[in-house]
């Protein structure tokens, strides 16, 4: 599909990633100000690869995410007040306050969780593909995770299982060029990441991970092969990382000259750019003012609902039986 | 003590057997269920506990893995969350360090982090225990560990009966459970119901009363025990031995209930003492009513705090035996 | 009770600058000591405790590594059997799962698997706990797993002076030493020493002496019980305060001579309760003579069975706050 | 060096090999007739690798080995009696009888252990590396591991680490067509583990695992390599075991034609007939014979030395403070 020639299309991906690149910055400021708790791991600048790749899903479909999680669980369908609700540690959070940022889900969207735990939802993702293949099902399974991640044995054993297997799995590398400080170019003698496909015998391919329509061409392939029963893709994605890691970092092995040139890759404004054929400067306004207000809503309902109860802690440990 | 009500049929298996029982039951009621682990396929386990089972669910179901603990284990919690009732062999209890991040990180965790959104009905099964040679890296006794982390359940069977009834439990139950079955043990025979009874999970099993001390033992200490328990009463000593069958959740009132009658405790297991779960059993007893009804102090005996040894007398010595419990248990009654 | 004989200079420093400092001096003491870590060069650490040290000691000797923390205490263990002095630097206690193998299975037992042929002289530091909203899989207090481990030193300082004291008689030890640090210490202040005196490793501070109750704390808890045994002096309850601050060994003559004196015994443990440590001190006090001294049941106050969770309130309901423990002490001391 | 023209070479090699064979088999026959304890993983039919390997090391040098590890040992040059008496529970084992099989190792030789845990020695070996490149020394690693080690994380993590950091390394893998009994085909996607080096930027190579002049080919020149601070290779050496994996193994997974056509390779028999030329009947024959009688002599010293002893295990798990 060309995200930038269908109207649908275009309006769908620009929503996603202003959504996501705003309320990302209200969660930057509502930090700043002191009113939420604990870490963030932010995706600013990093938004054209959820949009792209969750463009190529179906309901049904799984995704396993990260710590920087907001952008896959905004793009999956998530809904903002509850993503809101959980950042505020409300009772009404998705995860009623107990999980924060690093574990927020929605599992009726498919999403297995982000996760805390560098390269933890890639095992993850091929046990879900193992169910769907066990099942003689359609789905799909995306396991999003970044640079670092691959050198984490756990990426090494769940990508082997997928490909050994043939499950229906699309890893997807954000190579946002840096684990924490820790630059690609230290912590691999590769070039490229997707070179690291050839070790499973499965297909890798590197995509611009600034463009939208880069990603979803090469997510949407793989998850044709993963839905055919050809088994797994792995799919790099190289974009950037706008903040720092989180809110420790004071961005040291980094130059500004760096972060810079990255800004003006901006993958929201080049997508812009790119569908000035298709949408009219009212239709992106449009989207961009949708993305705020949605933001703004979520923000109010979520501070208007009642903080997480402490009270039932030890209950909310073990699933009840059911059986 | 157990749950096992109608039993109508009961026959003489080895507790790999009742284990091999258990998995094919569930997996002919549920095809939800599936195996999988290093060399559980054609090989039948490197205990040759799963035995034939490929024969009669076929590959798919019964499903040989490269070897990557981390991988397996990983992929059995995101195979329970997308809705299958995956059951885990690893092979020695040894290699679940390989895994731990996704058996404490992921599995334990997901139903409380996510809000109760998803839950990880998995189950983890893994031989522990010293006693065949297989020196440091393959003789762990690892229960503690497990039962120190809130979200998981943990079983150790110590008869057939229980091998089966309580795995089939674990995997009725929709929280990742931990099943520490006992190398000593796969040989051991007794009598198994034949039919699909569950054994309830956090039920003490009284496995003898006696009046003069009670001990409590777990996995392969639990037979020992219940040797010791015969010497004893040759001696006029009179125990009861008492099996808590699982860790977590632990049913701590009949500890409690027994210690407060006998007044002594001696608590056995085969880990080594420092920081082992019968540590935890000790600060319940002290912790409870029946810290009024002691007699004598609470009394460990455990394995020595050393890693297992390969040479047979070595390995011996490091663990307790029939005769330490003996001797621990008339020295706990004679001089208090 | 601590060894620190002639501390000529004494300054106020954070507990980090303390870990900073004796990580520093090592290395100028010792060329084959050497760091390794995720962002332990540039980024200085991730709760900044290794700061400039890469530019005092360079890339080599300050070593990042990519993300695989089993491949670094690996390499660690290795460069340990090779004749070098690792010190490695987990980010997150948590993450050690990732790591259990080399930690448990290698590190700990090769001296005795070998039969003393080698030697693993490293350290692993990590900080854990609870406290800045980082939720489940950052936040475990994990000490019991490691003090459960023979042939593991484990180390939880609770003081800037023990962070560093500990540390470099840490470095100093041919044994894996694992040091737990605790986030939420890392900005405390202390007065320390400025030259590289040792804190042997096996001895219990008494941080106050009371003679109503003696209170066992680890890591944050010990300020925590410090403070509370002020408001408790307010009440006319007079508490002693004891750090056993190396787990593994275990100073627990300094405890059980404690409890002998006050007979009672208030254990305290950020880590959920059941087969926390704490179970081990019950464990050694009612097993040891002060049993016939108590005059309370041992108690217990922890953290619930529950993974940590992220909304600050609940956060706090998890572990015990100061208030926690002058209600539990003073109950104990009030009703028995 | 050309193993099979060199006289000397010729003899140590079909030595080594002869010492491996008979060593293990005397094992094999202990063990069925109930005189040694535990389990053994025997290496018959593989000992063209350690035999090869080792050849092109020097004294400093260090190795990591594996649960099949009596061949590293030999090959390293350690003492036969020292080894059976480990097995046999003696004290005067270079374990102390603590370790036996799994764990057997002569340290003085360089020898950092063998290990129960599949791949463990892998990152130690990096380690290892890392150690003598701090100290800019000139030794360098062998780590000896199984083709079932390439899927574990611990392999993955540690090979990157020796990657990045050009340590001296050589990584092994003694590719026996199985681990356990899980064949390479089911377990992997690519033909030959050696692609795998590819990942980390890495050379890898394939050779014949039953010709030791192949594996020591590769391996010398992996070792120059790694001297001259080109940091590791991946050497694939493609062999075959013909015992069970352990006790346990009923030989399920393979077939009886299988296990006959690779014992028509005889590594030992294939060297035999290529030195032919070089040694004379007598020289092979002086070979095998005193293979045989130092497995003799060792059995004989090993089993009159004295049970490892009891009673001092707690105080062996500590080493002594030596400061
Ligand atoms: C197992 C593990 N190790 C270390 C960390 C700490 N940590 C959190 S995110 C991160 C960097 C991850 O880098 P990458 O995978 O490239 O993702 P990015 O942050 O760039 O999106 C690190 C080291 C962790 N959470 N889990
Ligand atoms: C971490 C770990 N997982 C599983 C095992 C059990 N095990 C021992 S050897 C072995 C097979 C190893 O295969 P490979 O690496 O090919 O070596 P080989 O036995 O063929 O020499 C297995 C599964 C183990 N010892 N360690
Ligand atoms: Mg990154
Ligand atoms: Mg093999």
């Amino acid at each position: 599909m060309d995200l930038t020639k269908d109207a649908a299309a275009a309006r769908e991906t620009l929503r996603t990633m202003w959504t996501i690149r705003r309320f990302e910055e209200a969660v930057d400021d509502l930090f700043a100000r002191g009113l939420m708790h604990g870490t963030m791991h932010l995706s600013i600048g990093q938004e054209a690869v959820p949009a792209g790749a969750c463009l190529a899903l179906r309901e049904g479909d799984y995704i396993t995410s990260t710590h920087r999680g907001h952008g896959h669980c905004i793009a999956r369908g998530a809904e903002l007040d509850a993503m809101m609700a959980e950042l505020l540690a409300k009772e009404t959070g998705y995860c009623r306050g107990r999980g924060g940022s690093m574990h927020i889900a929605d599992v009726a969207t498919g999403n297995l969780g982000a996760n805390g735990i560098v390269a933890g939802g890639v095992p993850i993702a091929a046990g879900a593909g193992l169910a769907v293949k066990l099942r003689g099902g359609e789905q799909v399974v995306v396991s999003f995770f970044g640079d670092g991640a691959v050198n984490e044995g756990a990426w090494h054993e769940g990508v082997n299982l997928a490909a050994i297997w043939d499950l229906p799995v699309v890893f997807v590398c954000e190579n946002n060029h840096y684990g924490m400080s820790m630059s690609v170019g230290r912590a691999f003698k590769v070039q490229r990441l997707a070179e690291r496909a050839a070790a499973y015998g499965i297909p890798g391919v590197t995509v611009d991970g600034n463009d939208p329509q880069a990603v979803h061409d090469a997510v949407s392939d793989a998850v044709h092969r993963a839905r055919a029963g050809q088994g797994p893709t792995l799919v790099e994605a190289v974009t950037y990382r706008w903040k720092g890691h989180s809110k420790s970092d004071k961005n040291l092995y980094r130059t500004r000259e760096e972060i810079e040139s990255w800004r003006e890759q901006d993958p929201i404004a080049r997508f812009e750019r790119a569908v000035a054929g298709t949408l009219s400067e009212v239709d992106i306004a449009a989207c961009r003012d949708e993305a705020r207000d949605r933001v703004r809503e979520a923000i109010r309902t979520a501070s208007a609902a009642p903080d997480a109860r402490a009270d039932s802690l030890t209950d909310a440990v073990y699933a009840g039986s059911d059986r | 003590m157990t749950a096992v009500l109608d039993a109508t049929n009961t026959r003489t298996l080895t507790y790999a057997e009742a284990v091999r029982e258990a998995l094919g039951q569930a997996m002919e009621a549920d095809e939800r269920v599936f195996l999988l682990g290093e060399d559980v396929g054609t090989y039948g386990g490197a205990f040759g506990v799963t035995g034939d089972l490929v024969h009669r669910f076929g590959e798919e179901r019964v499903r040989d893995t490269p070897i990557s603990e981390l991988g397996i284990v990983g992929a059995a919690v995101g195979a329970a969350l997308a809705g299958m009732r995956p059951i885990v062999e690893i092979q020695f209890s040894d290699f679940t360090a390989q895994a731990m991040d996704q058996i404490v990180n992921q599995a334990a965790k997901i139903h409380f982090m996510l809000g109760g959104a998803a839950t990880v009905p998995m189950v983890l099964r893994t031989p522990g225990g010293s006693g065949t040679g297989a020196a440091a890296q393959h003789s762990q006794s690892l229960e503690a560990w497990f039962a120190h982390v809130p979200g998981l359940k943990v079983v150790m069977p110590a008869t057939p009966a229980d091998a089966k009834g309580l795995l089939l439990a674990a995997i009725d139950d929709p929280n990742p459970v931990i099943v520490l079955e006992h190398k000593l043990l796969y040989k051991q025979s007794g009598p198994v119901p034949d039919g699909a009874e569950r054994v309830r999970l956090g039920e003490t099993a009284v496995r003898r009363t006696g009046g003069d001390v009670t001990i409590v033992a777990t996995g392969v200490m639990v037979s020992r025990a219940l040797e010791a328990a015969e010497t004893l009463a040759s001696q006029g000593i009179q125990a009861s031995v008492l099996d808590p069958r699982t860790l977590r959740p632990l049913d701590d009132q009949t500890i409690v209930d027994s210690v407060t009658a006998t007044g002594r405790a001696l608590l056995v297991q085969e880990a080594p003492k420092t920081g082992g779960f019968m540590a935890e059993i000790a600060a319940r007893i002290v912790e409870s009513s029946a810290f009024g009804h002691l007699r004598a102090p609470v009394a460990r005996l455990c394995g020595l705090d050393v890693p297992i040894p390969y040479a047979p007398q070595l390995e011996r010595a490091a663990v307790p035996q029939v005769e330490d419990i003996v001797r621990e248990a008339s020295e706990l009654v004679n001089r208090w």
